[in-house]
């Protein structure tokens, strides 16, 4: 076995120790449980207090979409916290029925004045309080990935 | 933490002051909405809503705060939101908020700017 | 099919909902996240901030044993917090080496103060912080279950 | 956290006070040990311990307060311990620690009895 071969193995089998997850379940209010995690992680990281609270606003979003919209059996949402050298990410992953990404429309407000409908937020301000966002849904569920640098 | 929301309504002569404790989500927003309702029904034209003591919103809070706002704004009247939090502000400007309702800092801003 | 059946079926497919469950990496300081965790949940339960402060500091010292001790290759604890009308149960879990828990000698302050080795308290705190305490361990793993009641 | 930690000595005459900040877990206890060793060795024979910004312990710098009681019992000296949380209190009570260290309310009650 050479060198490299070896320090490949290594690698591999490296535990990956730079991740907090969290299952909640689907009961009111329980997102404000995941957002003190949050900001425990993003403290330990030693984010600022205004980069960690955005991140706590962008998870409640996410967190109350998955009770909300993703119907799903097993009443859990899961949040991994992956922590990087320069970045925080947070995965929001549910099992529900999932939703057609391009169909979703950028609300406006003067739109939104008038119509009944007032709704239809939670994503656009995700994609405008994080530095990255990338969703992928199906009829297995929804996961969103969202990350947040610390400068 | 819902049941831990809060709110006390302070009426002048020609405004009143909504003063908000804990998380505007739907519960805390439905109850600013039937407050606002109510005041806007006794014919008050100028809101103010301190927020000094809610640190945590969620859009569908803010989406019944729309709501509040169209009301204000269908009777030619004034909102002013005051003790934002720099994210409920940067939110509030995100969703272009801030076209309709007035930011202030403080409540005496707020009111000074009514007068 | 009888009634009593169908309930039955119901009971066992209804989903557990009554769950949190952290996953955490073997870093320094990660046993503040958790408590912050479990503060979040026991807020939520309504406990009074005495009890929760004693549950917390009981979950402390579950983890640093488990940070300290299990030698786990996974490099992490698993905490699960399970939701009752009148208690809360906190389980942590690691897949380290597990130890011999009949071994273990209650410590007694008068010796430790001449003592080399003045460590050895945590499992009789825990002990004493929390209302039940259940240990297994074998060389899988050590799993520490431990309840507190709501008063 | 643990950076978080800080904490601070003030000597008197007779008596010395540390005054503690942060998480008192195995690196918070350490730097409580050698600012103790320190005023022991220096001749300070009565400790007062504030805890009042230190809410969180573990038992292994707890296990390193053992220590210090030891040294301060060696010397025949006195160590108080004052603004504890219930719960560390509690704890000092469980391990038998108030056999060998005063428990205080307030760092005026434990200097009183000091004088
Ligand atoms: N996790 C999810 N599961 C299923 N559908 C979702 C999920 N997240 C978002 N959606 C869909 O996307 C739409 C837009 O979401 P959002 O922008 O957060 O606004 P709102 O939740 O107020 O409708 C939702 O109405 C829903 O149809
Ligand atoms: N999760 C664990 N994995 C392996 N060994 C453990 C674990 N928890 C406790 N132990 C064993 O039990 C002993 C006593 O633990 P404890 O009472 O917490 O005191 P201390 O950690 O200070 O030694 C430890 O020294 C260790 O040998």
């Amino acid at each position: 076995m050479s060198e490299s071969h070896l320090s490949e193995a290594k690698r591999v089998t490296r535990p990956v120790v730079n991740e907090v997850e969290l299952i909640i379940p689907m009961l009111p209010d329980m997102e404000i449980t995941a957002t003190q995690t949050a900001c425990s992680v993003a403290q330990y990281m030693k984010f600022d207090p205004d980069r960690i609270d955005e991140v706590k606003m962008a998870l409640v979003e996410a967190i109350i979409n998955a009770f909300e919209h993703s119907k799903s059996q097993d009443g859990k949402v899961r949040i991994k916290f992956v922590i990087a050298d320069d970045s925080l990410t947070v995965v929001i992953q549910d099992h529900g029925k999932g939703f057609e990404i391009n169909s979703i429309e950028k609300p406006d407000i003067t739109q939104k004045l008038k119509a009944e409908y007032k709704r239809g937020w939670g994503l656009m301000l995700i994609e405008n309080l994080m530095d990255t966002v990338y969703i992928e849904s199906s009829e297995h569920g929804t996961t969103l990935v969202m990350s947040k640098n610390r400068v | 933490m819902s049941d831990l929301f809060n709110l006390t309504v302070e009426e002048h002569a020609d405004y009143a002051i909504i003063r908000t404790e804990g998380y505007v989500n739907n519960l805390g927003g439905e109850r600013i909405g039937e407050a606002a309702d109510q005041l806007i029904e006794q014919g008050v034209k100028k809101l103010v809503l301190n927020f000094e003591k809610s640190n945590v919103v969620n859009s569908i809070g803010i989406s019944i705060l729309i709501e509040v706002i169209e009301k204000v704004v269908d009777v030619d009247g004034r909102i002013c939101f005051c003790f934002l939090t720099k994210t409920i502000e940067k939110t509030f400007n995100i969703m272009g908020l801030t076209q309709y309702a007035e930011i202030y800092e403080t409540e005496a801003d707020a009111r000074a700017s009514l007068a």
